[in-house]
């Protein structure tokens, strides 16, 4: 916050961005909140089945993440990953068909919503795995220094994979080769039941930035432009060639960890606290407040968004399945070969 | 009441089979504790610990960070020193993970040091597809397992076997690798009361037959118990074996029944090339029950894929019922 | 001159051969990347990578920390990317470390992303027994390998293939791993000049003959052959495979032999159960070659147990050539 | 060093330690050097095949960091662990014999160099996987807790140990669970040829010890006392039930990695520099002008060494090797059942 008085105490995010940008920011926030409670509306009427990971709650870490990046620039997610999809430009219909399983979903019907990618837009994958998705993001950034593309790679990932092993060793390597990567810790307090006081020998993740000799910070993941303004810092930081950085988005999310979880690790207070500090309500309340949008301007926003769902979900439902015999196509990239 | 044990039975789930073989442990056992990720309050992700936590306190059952290679390691050490540790993985996917506490520590270390310790760690693995969790939540690894000498490795079909093997398991003074199938969990079954255990190393005959053997591995021996009885409908008379351990695996009740029926089907959900199946065949055709075989032998393995998420690829790419009774007719056409 | 390639030869060591397709593909191919531990100026542990650092920088033949699963998973998302990582593990051993980035990752992403990328990496293990090394420094793993769809696995026997692998492999768009015996490295053969590729896939035949086949894989191929030497004195001729690949295996070359000979014995190096020789006589045993079966099929395997360091032991706990000569006069009875 | 004053500025060792005890330390130190020039001159005369990692120029580290521990105490070890077994007490006949391949070794000859153990003593074994022991050393705390032993135990690793996730993930479990055990990082500069600077994003490896909240200390590792000190307040503070404590020696081996290794990475006069701070000489001289020791003193524990290392390499050469026809034994426990 070292301008703030400069700029007349407007936030970052203001200052920086024009306001159709930001706009569009919340507009994709309300998009990430809606998919979730499509996806969790579709589940219940059993048009999906397996497992699902909402972020609701976690929407403005997301989209402020992305702010700053471009369809070059590489992101790695998590099991957690519809609202890094979203923020990354993902057509929502092929995300919902994904989910449904079908041919025209990002991974035919493959993947399901662990795996979501948008490879064009830089979206290198959702992943089942905790913490599998730390060194791959590194790896992209290895190519970009190696081939010049003046891309970074922003890499989420949750408190509990900071104590897999993977996070360790990717975040050295990215340190001692000075790689352009943001490493972007989602704290939500919780590793499926397990908090981090019980799991974590630090208070705050961004503490073990120091381990690794690169700049840590810690930052409200539901305040936007805090986000915002830690993540861009840490972009320039990296395509200037300074190397990586660990910033610590604290958020929470509203729902279980996923559709098996009774909430037996957490009480309703604390759900209720956090939900009162709904990132997307202070959003929209920075916006108003600075003038970038009126109720008139929300309102639309979210009957936009209303529609874009329903008609994801309507493309979605009306697509076709893989075929059987398909089952074991993509295995290998020349299929004839194996 | 049960026939071998003379205890009484009860109707349990597959998990709470497991459940209560660790409540009996926990009860008369200090030595042992539950480790694993969100085990404790959570009761698992599958809930097997159930509420244990709230019996025996966190001490006890111990939530781990999520650090599948070092929590392995943990247990490893624990078991070097004293303790008997259940490890579960929450998934056996994320064995990968910890590969090198269970192959390069856990299943040497004895042997490394020339017989002067012993590693008593019992490790549980829920595994296989079926629940829609895609590629990296549905593998079938323990054909890996069953290929490292140190480990011993057993895939419990019926409740029963659940609560059995994992007490002979925690009898046992090696390290001992439990596959638990997933949809297995809420499968119920009669189960004896109190302390018994299953042996480790010995195949189960699920069904006599003379016809042709389906050798059969966890879930799929339920669906070769259903193939053999439509066949059974049609004149084709199958014995069914559940091969219950992997590693060793029980040659004698295999080729005894090979001897007898001179046919033989291998079913398994893991993938069929290097699976479970290729040894069950390779053990038949090297030993003299080789002269008794009639025709190929059939090995009914996972597809040469990932697990798929859509459902009804998810289904096509293991064996179903109808594969098992196209393969037995198959044979048995050669038999009239 | 070599007759496939028309390209001049001359004698390599095993190691030397592998260097220069790792030189072919650096000084051709600007992604091509070198990453592993003490592979620059050390030049590998086994000096494979040799002074590959001094033509080519730090850039590019890059030295890791002690990291095997982040190091292995780097190479996944570089080669995702657009780069062709060639990542050697220092030991195949140390692949128990990254099996999570091998198998869930690179094997799987493809798939699991319906086709969107391809994960164009090489790995390269230096695997197997006599180097004194004991049981973590001694493993032949690739049986493990060979059960991962998504994945091709190779196992060069000559300094010839194990250069037209990995440039075969460099080719391939997607994950190739390579098995390479370090009692190799050091072997010399003929190797063509320039490019040229081996087929992934494919078997060879090292001996033709027509009594018995024996199906070898890597350093077997050569006790394979001294041993069908002696057969030969014998009056027995056998035909010797390199198998080459482990996955896919090339069911054709295999069980065309069969069908000729009649008799089988796989040799590998790897434990006996569940190893590769589990799934050769499975192929066959389920194929129409099982009809020419005139015997069993033997498997020679490791032991079951871990590698000794103590070199009579280690001798004994893998196949050597008396091992192959008593099966092979045991299948040759049955014969006459 | 907060009572160096009131002892008159006397080294926290000779404060701490009766002379016989630090006479007998001394003479550990000697017995690991000349162990070590032991194998190596067997492995030129060809007694022994295969590898060895020696230790020699690293003596003061493993002896003093097993000063304070009783048989009970447990230590973990790593592949160049012949220092570590010998402080924690072993027969150097049986570790002669192992290397030898003998059934009279600690391994039956199965294990060789890198698997020798002692468990009797508490020394858990050597470990041919950098970072393999670890996890295993926080298990061996685990259990010292829950049985109520009052054990530590010592964890000894390398700095190139220190990249692997093992490393990150049993640190952590150690803190969260505030287990009795000492991280001991044996800090000669490299991992095979490569240098902390180039594999290790801090610079000294104590430093990470903040990423788990314990405490950290860096430490002349060829400085006996310094050691001591260091690691007698980690064992106190571990069996007071305060939890673990990283603790780094620097330190340097003056041979090369292996046998095969042929020192390009390094320079002469690197190696000069370090064998100039030689830890014998070094701890010598502190027994000597503390009046602990005299010439005749020093001298006499050299040929005691010498002898017993002559013993122990004759009682080796001459015991028998395993029987081929049990090259499978001690896999399993119940060698009937498997
Ligand atoms: C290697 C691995 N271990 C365990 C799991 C099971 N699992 C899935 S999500 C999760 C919790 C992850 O916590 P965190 O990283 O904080 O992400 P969050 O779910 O809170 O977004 C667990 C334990 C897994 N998928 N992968
Ligand atoms: C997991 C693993 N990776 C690599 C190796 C090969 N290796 C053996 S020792 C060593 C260097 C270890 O360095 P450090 O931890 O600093 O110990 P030092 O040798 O310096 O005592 C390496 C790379 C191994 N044995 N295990
Ligand atoms: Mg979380
Ligand atoms: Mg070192």
């Amino acid at each position: 916050m070292p301008d703030q008085e400069a700029s007349g105490n407007s936030p970052y995010a203001v200052r920086t961005y024009e306001p159709a940008r930001l706009i569009e920011a919340l507009r994709k926030m309300h998009l990430i909140r809606r998919f979730e409670e499509g996806a969790e509306d579709s589940y219940m009427r059993g048009l999906i089945h397996g497992t699902m990971h909402l972020s609701i709650g976690q929407e403005a870490s997301a989209v402020a993440a992305c702010m700053s990046l471009t369809d070059d620039d590489k992101i790695t997610s998590t099991h957690r990953g519809h609202g890094h999809c979203i923020a990354k430009g993902a057509d929502l219909g092929r995300m919902f068909a994904e989910f449904f399983g079908k041919e025209t979903g990002y991974c035919r019907g493959r993947g399901g919503s662990m795996h979501i990618a948008d490879v064009d837009k830089g979206n290198l994958g959702a992943n089942g795995i905790v913490g599998g998705g730390i060194p791959i993001a590194v790896g992209a950034a290895l190519s970009a220094k190696r081939l010049g593309t003046g891309a970074v790679t922003v890499c989420f990932f949750g408190d509990g994979a900071n104590n897999e092993g993977a996070f360790h060793e990717a975040l050295n390597m990215a340190a001692v080769w000075t790689l352009p990567v943001i490493f972007v810790c989602e704290n939500n307090k919780y590793g499926m039941s397990t908090s981090t006081e019980r799991s974590t020998a630090v208070k705050n993740i961004a503490e073990r930035a120091g381990a690794y000799s690169m700049p840590g910070e810690t930052v409200d993941g539901n305040d936007f432009s805090a986000v915002c303004q830690a993540i861009d810092a840490a972009v320039k930081r990296a395509r200037d060639g300074k190397g990586p950085s660990l910033i610590e988005n604290l958020t929470y999310r509203w729902r279980g960890h996923s559709k098996s979880d009774r909430n037996r690790y957490r009480t309703k207070e604390e759900i209720s606290d956090w939900q009162a500090k709904d990132p997307i309500v202070r959003m929209s309340r920075m916006l108003k407040d600075h003038g970038i949008i009126d109720d008139a301007g929300l309102a639309k926003i979210e009957r936009d968004v209303a529609q874009t769902i329903e008609e994801a979900i309507a493309f979605a439902a009306g697509s076709p399945s893989p075929k059987i015999d398909e089952a074991t196509r993509y295995v290998y990239t020349d299929e004839a070969a194996a | 009441m049960n026939a071998q044990t003379g205890a009484a039975a009860r109707e349990l789930s597959y998990a709470e089979a497991i459940r209560e073989a660790m409540d009996i442990a926990l009860a008369t056992d200090e030595r042992v504790v539950l480790m694993g990720e969100d085990i404790g309050v959570y009761g698992g992700a599958f809930q097997v610990t159930g509420n244990l936590v709230e019996k025996y306190g966190t001490d006890r059952v111990i939530d781990t960070p999520i650090s599948e290679l070092g929590g392995a390691g943990v247990a490893v050490g624990a078991a070097m020193t004293g303790l008997r540790p259940i490890f579960e993985f929450q998934f056996s996917d994320f064995a990968t993970l910890a590969m090198e506490q269970i192959v390069n520590q856990a299943a040497k270390v004895r042997y490394m040091l020339g017989g002067a310790v012993s590693v008593p760690v019992v490790m549980r693995f829920p595994a296989g597809s079926g629940t829609g969790a895609a590629a990296q939540h549905s593998q079938s690894l323990e054909a890996w397992f069953g290929h490292v000498p140190g480990l011993k490795v057993v895939q419990p079909a019926t409740p029963e076997d659940a609560k059995g093997l994992l007490l002979a398991a925690l009898d046992d003074p090696d390290p001992v690798m439990i596959f638990e199938h997933k949809i297995l969990y809420k499968m119920k079954g009669m189960v004896p009361e109190g302390h018994y255990t299953t042996p480790i190393g010995k195949a189960a005959v699920r069904r006599e037959g003379t016809d042709l053997t389906i050798v059969s591995t966890s879930i799929m021996m339920h669906k070769a118990l259903d193939a053999a009885q439509t066949l059974a409908e049609e004149g084709i008379d199958p014995e069914v074996i559940d091969l219950r351990t992997v590693r060793p695996m029980d040659r004698d009740t295999v080729l005894a029944s090979v001897r007898k029926t001179g046919r033989l089907i291998c079913v398994y959900e893991g993938v069929k090339t290097l699976g479970i199946g290729a040894e069950v065949s390779a053990m038949v055709a090297e030993s003299d029950a080789f002269d008794f075989l009639d025709a190929p032998i059939i090995r009914l393995g996972g597809a040469e894929s990932p697990i798929p998420y859509n459902p009804e690829l998810e289904k096509a790419v293991v064996p179903q019922v109808p594969d098992i009774l196209e393969a037995a007719r198959s044979l048995a056409k050669g038999m009239i």
